[in-house]
């Protein structure tokens, strides 16, 4: 990666508050990353964390009334945070697109799959009806949909989650963005769909030179996938870094939590996944220490201040651990 | 797929029957029902009311009655009314239902419109003082008695202001036959129109509007915005296109009603022959061959208008289509 | 729709209208603009009946009407929608005069020659057909013709069968097996001198305006022995029908076989089609006159519209005198009207004049103190039960409700305090009649409630003694200008039928002294002696108040701007085919 | 959309917490408490009839009084005033004065006031309004529940009843019931109802809207049965009685509540379309819908007898409807708004 390049997209202090009950309450607080060209950052945590909250920002997608965004969003130079709607359009789908979780609830019901790629294609460029679907069919093709032609002609209902998420993320490239946004892309999908999903999505870099923002829960969908991790928990970001380093090397208690709980892709699954007690606090009873306090096995008086966000070799890890010379062992990752 | 339509028959033959059975059976317990004087005529001997009773056939037991009623009801179509001899029922019924579905069909027409417009606006100026305008406009609108509504627009359009340009070309009340003046027709059900769809519009804009809020939530609303299509392509070819479906089932229901004959308030009040002021009449006069005639081409249209609105359904709803709504 | 008074419309009989003139009551005289038109022209073309050369001759009369009036049988129906039709198209051997005014009560031979004298005391009457009249099919009337017609009114069963012609020799079999009948001694016809003899069991000084009566209208022989239904029959006056449809209307053109006969009894028409047409409400048809769209409308002018035709379209309205009254029938059999002192409170105790009000004011109707309305042979003068009059003192009109007689009486009777249901109908003018009664009887010391009935219904329900109605208001119509039309129907032993819904003496009276004396007036063929014995049974039957009579109505024609020449008999109201539109 | 936890029951039977709630956002909810207030003042006024009849107009609105005068300005008025025409036709009642003491609204075609009738019409309408109401929604709670709990053959027979019920027009339905009781009364068993009776408007009313009101709470009762906690109380055997009283019962009162201003105005609207029709409340008591009756003969000559009474079934209708909405919104009931003519 060129270093001196302007990064893809540049995030600083990223920060959102939604009315709750007639206060402000900080959703996600000061998220900063950057992405480069060709490259796939994978945002983890658990529901709740932000992730999609953070994804939805950077399409201009949250229109809750009253939602304060504050901080900085670059993209190509340009900056997403306070753009108008209007401005926004003209990115969406042709500069950023996205995928969403659910293809059967992501699709509308009442068109065929590739009347609604055509809408797409045909919203951001004079195409005529015909053109517009020869793309589509390509793009399926190109998807690895089998039949593409007549899986246009299809209604989501009528395709398997797997051809409904190939026509999808289709649908997501079918202008060519420079950022794809993959929002827990492969959760409603059973687990060898799930690989050949993966597979396709690290396909498209190479293919359509796309840099993809992949949100997941799943640590081994990181493994699998990404060159660069982010892990936030309850708003704040708890660790990031090169997946292989966060993998090998985690420094956050809650990122080795989470890596204890992915299921070994080979091999027998353990009768029961270790889990971390308790569940993340809600953003509006978010302690004033560090968030993961209450459920952290290492939490100590030190945790009562939030610890800032700090480098580590290629890592940068909220934890007052690595500080402390506290390091969590190193761990051994088949991917 | 011929099995549902067999089973569907057969439903709608037992509900046919059913009702059919108790309005001869409540016709012949209610007392001061004996239509045999009536028939006979004022004052007639005796001998000629004991005439009418074997001729009308009164004197037979009910269940040979109601067969022979059944019989001239529907295979030789001559059951004659009680009330004025010798007057066919069964072209009555059919005369009173074009009013009935000009009507209908007219100010259905008006509702879906309008209620589209006013739904489909409050929803997108959603929280706006337009929002909250019309949902208002459309609250008074289910609040008005339709009746006294037609009253007070007979009252401004034939009286008060019928002298002044705005509603002068406002006809006399009652029916002008289509295929007799087109224009004449236009004229005379206009007003009849709007007032009978003043409430739908009321219930309809306020039911797409919510629908049309709900469905902002949903993922795919998502995904079309984030494919960058401009907000009024969001709403009307995703939202609203998939709020039809709530709309066409309710609509289905509501227009099978009135031209079933519901609509016999603005009947009754703009002076139109239609169905439902026909069989206000029937049972007024307790016209036990009329109410028979009118109930049961009111029980065949329901079904009749729910059957057309599944097959609507069928061609809104994909999902429907292949079995697995 | 229900809440409209239409006393016309269903069963009701004929409307009548007084003799305007005879009597010379207050408002018999036309007040309508048209008043001078039948002066102007009568003399000239009603002479001879005939209208070829005449200058108003031509055009299409347009009439509505908010619904059918049944049956196109003349045999069968009995409404006074379908008898004014009939006039121009149908006759009989004899007619009421088509004359403007009173001389339209008296019977001119109309297919026969001459209006007979009765021989065998009253019993047995001779009519000799006319020569030459033709049906509008072409045919011949005969007198196979005449006597088929007579015996189709028992075949089909006309619902005067029984109560007209009931006392011809030979009806009694008919009447117990219509399809057999033949009249057998009772009914003659002879071929060669063209003449018909009926022989009656009683002398029946009323057996010419019974035979004048629409029911025995001269069809073809061929017709069928039951209801004609929608199928018109051939006719005889001026006029046919070229279509005719129960829920359009009718269409009608001149008969061209038909030739003036008797200019009294069926003059030519003046307009050459006559289109009637169904399906208006009464509120929209006084809309379409007003604006030309039709030039006569059949059904009651709604009351909120009368002040803005007596204001705006004075010209166009035309107003009679009905022989119709409102009136109150008592149980005579059951408490707590079996008792007369009970009965003649309530006749104190009624406020006619709010009874007018309520029907529509001073225009359209008339206090109303005997059981026979003015202008008729038996009617008496005065009033007995007003303010300072008894039966024995008579006043010489209604002055004022006597409450406190009236209070007076019910605590001598003994009936204060009980419970009295008043039956009406439920239409707005019946409620309202009824309200204000039920407060009457409360204030002269009844428990009185009412109790509203279907329009349709309540007729049939008050008749029938089953119901043990004690009360109840209703309105009564006569078929032809006779004191018999509304003492001895209404009033009558023979009409009394307990437990039948058709029992139209409802107050289920039977005096034989009076019945006595009304069955001698029946017989007698001299009409001042009938007059005089009418008049002694109405003033018995005024002493014993079975029934309070409250308001006698007016007739309210409503007329186009065009229509000209209005001529209104008494009979049949307005004459389709004297008046003209051009 | 927020999803049940298992933990609503508990909520629903202490009930003080979300009922406290819902009052306090029902209290903010300015159109709600408008309306709320509205209503009070037309129930108080309508109860106060008497006081205006006898005290203050001193007129007796069940009495026709056609021939009666009036003193108005120093001049005797005839109360029914002849037109003045040269024919003598028709009748005017006297029109508005405007004055209390003298037929405010004028006359109507029995010379009664129709100021004091709207009053006293309006007890009759909102006594039958809200009977009416709460006797559907009683019926309609009964039959939901059962129909929902016990599933199978029984929620298939009464939800077959209901769409039968369903498919004949409501007025329609209303009306022939109404025929046959106006002309004989009410017979069942010994009780025998008078045909003048309230009862018999407010029982047809409440029938013929029962399938209506029973649809949202059988649906809901559906939800609940499926519900973890009700599972699981069966799971434990509770009986089922016990498990309808407390854990079902509880969390279909919301359901219920917030149907209750909505079926109301549904009731005034049919009451009043009944009474229109002449087959409602009977004469010569008076309820807003025979006002109007009695005004369409007065259409074009006396309007304000037909309008007075029309703006006040308005002004309550709407007022019921948006306190209705309020209600729903402090209640977090979903439910499509249903109204229909």
């Amino acid at each position: 990666m060129d270093a001196d390049a302007p990064p893809l997209l540049a995030v600083r202090d990223l920060t959102i508050a939604l009315p709750v009950g007639g206060r402000m309450v900080t959703i996600v607080d000061s998220v900063s990353f950057t992405l480069g060209a060709r490259e796939i950052l994978g945002i983890v945590g658990e529901s709740g964390s932000g992730k999609s909250m953070t994804a939805l920002a950077l399409m201009g997608l949250i229109d809750a009334p009253g939602a304060r965004i504050t901080g900085s969003a670059r993209f190509k130079g340009r900056e997403l945070v306070g753009l108008p709607q209007r401005a926004f359009r003209t990115l969406r789908g042709r500069e950023i697109a996205m995928i969403f979780q659910d293809p059967m609830t992501a699709f509308t019901p009442v068109y065929t799959v590739g009347w609604q790629i055509d809408e797409q294609i045909r919203a951001h460029g004079r195409v005529t009806r015909k053109d517009a679907r020869v793309r589509t069919i390509r793009l399926l093709g190109d998807m690895g949909v089998p039949d593409p032609a007549r899986v246009a002609d299809r209604y989501p209902h009528q395709l398997s989650g797997g051809l409904r998420q190939r026509a999808m993320i289709a649908m997501a490239l079918s202008c060519n963005p420079s950022l794809l946004i993959a929002d827990e892309p492969t959760t409603a999908l059973d687990v060898t769909v799930q690989a050949q999903i993966l597979d396709l999505l690290r396909r498209l870099r190479r293919e359509y030179g796309s840099s993809v923002l992949l949100i997941t829960h799943d640590m081994g969908v990181v493994a699998e996938t990404c060159d660069r991790t982010m892990v936030l928990y309850s708003g704040t970001i708890a660790e990031r870094g090169p997946t292989g380093a966060v993998f090998a090397r985690p420094g956050h208690p809650y990122t080795a939590a989470l890596l204890d709980s992915i299921p070994p892709l080979h091999g027998a699954r353990p009768a029961r996944l270790p889990s971390i007690p308790g569940s993340p606090p809600a953003p509006a009873d978010r302690p004033a220490g560090c968030p993961f306090a209450p459920r952290c096995g290492y939490a100590h008086d030190a945790c009562a201040v939030r610890p800032p966000l700090l480098p580590r070799g290629v890592q940068d890890i909220a934890c007052v651990l690595p500080a402390e010379g506290r390091d969590l062992p190193a761990r051994c990752v088949s991917a | 797929m011929a099995m549902a339509v067999l089973r569907r028959l057969g439903q709608t033959l037992f509900v046919l029957f059913g009702i059919s059975v108790l309005v001869f059976l409540v016709f012949f317990a209610t007392p001061g029902a004996d239509p045999t004087a009536r028939i006979a005529g004022r004052n007639a001997s005796p001998q000629t009311i004991a005439r009418v009773r074997v001729e009308y056939g009164f004197d037979r037991p009910l269940p040979v009655q109601y067969v022979r009623m059944m019989e001239k009801l529907f295979v030789t179509r001559d059951l004659t009314s009680y009330v004025n001899r010798g007057e066919l029922v069964v072209p009555e019924v059919f005369q009173a239902a074009p009013v009935t579905v000009s009507l209908v069909t007219g100010a259905a027409l008006i509702w879906v419109l309008a209620s589209v417009a006013m739904g489909t606006l409050a929803a997108a100026l959603r929280g706006t003082w337009v929002d909250r305008g019309l949902m208002m406009l459309g609250l008074v609108g289910i609040s008005i008695p339709v009746f006294w509504l037609g009253q007070v627009a007979n009252l401004l359009t034939q009286s008060r202001y019928h002298d002044s340009w705005l509603f002068s070309w406002v006809p006399g009340l009652g029916y002008v036959p289509f295929t007799q003046d087109p224009l004449g027709w236009f004229r005379a059900l206009v007003i009849p129109w709007v007032t009978l769809a003043v409430l739908f519009v009321g219930i309809y804009s306020r039911v797409l509007r919510a629908d049309l809020v709900a469905v902002r939530g949903e993922d795919f609303m998502r995904t079309a915005r984030a494919k960058g299509l401009s907000p009024a392509r969001v709403l009307l070819f995703h939202g609203l296109r998939t709020s039809m479906m709530t709309f066409v089932s309710l609509f289905g229901l509501d227009f099978a009603q009135l031209v079933g004959g519901g609509a016999l308030l603005t009947e009754v009040v703009f002076g139109l022959q239609g169905v439902g002021r026909l069989t206000y009449q029937a049972l007024g006069n307790l016209d036990l061959p009329l109410i028979m005639a009118t109930v049961m081409y009111s029980a065949v249209f329901v079904v009749i208008a729910n059957a057309v609105v599944d097959m609507l359904y069928l061609l809104l709803d994909p999902r429907v289509r292949d079995g697995r709504a | 729709m229900v809440a409209r008074p239409s006393h016309t419309l269903l069963a009701a009989g004929l409307l009548l209208a007084a003799a305007a003139g005879c009597a010379g009551p207050a408002g018999a005289q036309d007040r309508g603009g048209a008043t001078t038109d039948a002066g102007q022209t009568g003399d000239a073309q009603t002479s001879d009946g005939q209208t070829l050369g005449s200058p108003h001759r031509g055009g299409t009369l347009r009439l509505t009407a908010s619904s059918s009036g049944g049956t196109l049988d003349p045999n069968l129906n009995y409404t006074s929608q379908y008898a004014q039709l009939f006039a121009v198209l149908y006759d009989g051997l004899v007619t009421f005069r088509k004359a403007d005014g009173p001389a339209s009560n008296d019977i001119v031979a109309d297919l026969a020659e001459a209006v007979p004298q009765p021989v065998d005391g009253g019993r047995t009457w001779r009519f000799v057909l006319r020569r030459g009249l033709r049906f509008s099919d072409g045919r011949e009337v005969t007198v196979a013709d005449v006597a088929a017609s007579i015996r189709r009114i028992f075949r089909v069963g006309s619902p005067t069968a029984g109560s007209f012609y009931g006392n011809i020799v030979g009806a009694d079999a008919c009447l117990r097996d219509p399809a057999h009948c033949t009249l057998q001694g009772g009914l003659e016809v002879d071929p060669a001198t063209r003449a018909i003899v009926f022989h009656l069991h009683d002398p029946d000084a009323e057996f010419l305006p019974k035979l004048a009566f629409p029911h025995a209208s001269i069809l073809p022989a061929d017709l069928p022995d039951h209801d004609l239904g929608n199928a018109p029959a051939p006719t005889t006056g001026p006029y046919r029908f070229v279509s005719y449809d129960p829920d359009q209307g009718a269409k009608l053109e001149r008969n061209p076989y038909f030739r003036v006969w008797n200019a009294d009894a069926q003059p030519d028409g003046y307009v050459d089609h006559i289109v009637y047409d169904f399906g208006l409400p009464d509120e929209a048809e006084v809309t379409a006159v007003e604006n030309g769209q039709y030039d006569w409308m059949f059904d009651n002018k709604p009351l909120d519209r009368l002040g803005e035709l007596g204001s705006h379209y004075t010209a166009q309205v035309h107003l009679r005198p009905l022989f119709g009254m409102y009136y109150v029938p008592m149980n005579v059999n059951i408490p707590p009207f079996d008792n007369r002192l009970a009965r003649q409170a309530v006749n104190y105790a009624m406020d006619r004049r709010a009874m007018v009000i309520l029907y529509g004011g001073a225009g359209v109707a008339a206090p109303l103190c005997t059981m026979v309305p003015d202008g008729i042979a038996g009617a008496i003068d005065g009033c007995s039960y007003t303010r300072g009059a008894d039966p024995d003192h008579r006043a010489a009109s209604w002055q004022a409700p006597d409450l406190d007689r009236a209070r007076a009486l019910v605590a001598q009777s003994g009936t204060r305090g009980q419970h009295v249901t008043l039956l009406v109908q439920n239409t707005a003018v019946d409620m309202s009649m009824g309200v204000y009664l039920r407060n009457m009887l409360q204030a002269i010391g009844y428990d009185a409630s009412v109790k509203p009935l279907a329009h349709s219904v309540q007729l049939g329900y008050i008749q029938n003694t089953a119901n043990r109605v004690q009360i109840s208001i209703t309105n009564w119509y006569a078929d032809y200008p006779s004191a018999s039309n509304f003492l001895d129907d209404l009033l009558g032993c023979e009409n009394f039928h307990p437990g039948s819904d058709s029992s139209i003496n409802i107050a289920g009276y039977c005096d034989r002294a009076t019945q006595a004396l009304m069955d001698r007036a029946k017989a007698a063929t001299d009409p001042a002696q009938a007059a005089d014995l009418w008049a002694q049974a109405n003033r018995a039957i005024d002493r014993d108040s079975p029934a309070v009579p409250m308001i006698r109505m007016n007739y309210i024609d409503l007329v186009s701007r065009r229509l000209g020449h209005y001529f209104y008999t008494n009979l049949y109201h307005m004459t389709f085919s004297r008046v003209w539109v051009q | 959309m927020t999803t049940a936890f298992p933990s609503a029951p508990a909520a629903g039977r202490a009930s003080a917490g979300p009922w406290r709630t819902a009052a306090r956002v029902l209290g903010r909810n300015r159109g709600a408490m408008a309306s709320l207030a509205v209503l009070v003042l037309v129930g108080v006024a309508c109860l106060l009839a008497p006081v205006y009849a006898r005290d203050v107009a001193q007129t007796d609105p069940f009495t026709s009084n056609v021939a009666g005068t009036v003193m108005l300005d120093g001049r005797q008025l005839d109360i029914m005033q002849p037109n003045d025409n040269p024919l003598h036709l028709g009748l005017s009642p006297i029109g508005p004065t405007w004055r209390m003491a003298a037929y405010p609204l004028g006359a109507d075609s029995q010379g009664r006031d129709v100021a004091a009738r709207l009053l006293y019409g309006g007890r009759n309408s909102l006594l039958i309004a809200f009977s009416a109401a709460a006797l559907c929604i009683l019926l309609a709670a009964g039959v939901g529940i059962v129909a929902g709990y016990a599933g199978g053959v029984v929620d298939a027979v009464l939800s077959r009843m209901m769409d039968i019920m369903w498919a004949v027009p409501v007025y329609l339905f209303a009306i022939s019931l109404s025929i046959v009781t106006v002309t004989q009364g009410l017979r069942i068993g010994p009780f025998t109802v008078a045909s003048d009776n309230l009862l018999i408007p407010i029982c047809i009313i409440a029938l013929v809207y029962v399938p209506y009101a029973a649809r949202p709470v059988r649906g809901r009762v559906m939800a609940l049965r499926r519900s973890e906690f009700v599972t699981a109380a069966r799971g434990l055997g509770v009986p089922g009685h016990r498990i309808v009283l407390r854990d079902i019962l509880p969390n279909v009162t919301g359901t219920l509540v917030v149907l209750a201003p909505l079926m109301t105005a549904l009731a005034l609207m049919a009451e009043s379309a009944l009474s229109f029709l002449s087959i409602g409340v009977q004469a010569p008591a008076a309820s807003w819908g025979t006002i109007i009756q009695d005004g369409e003969g007065l259409i074009y000559t006396r309007p304000m007898v037909a309008v007075a009474p029309g703006l006040a079934i308005i002004v309550v209708v709407l007022a019921l409807n948006i306190l209705g909405d309020g209600l729903r919104d402090a209640l977090d009931v979903r439910d499509g708004d249903r109204g229909r003519g």
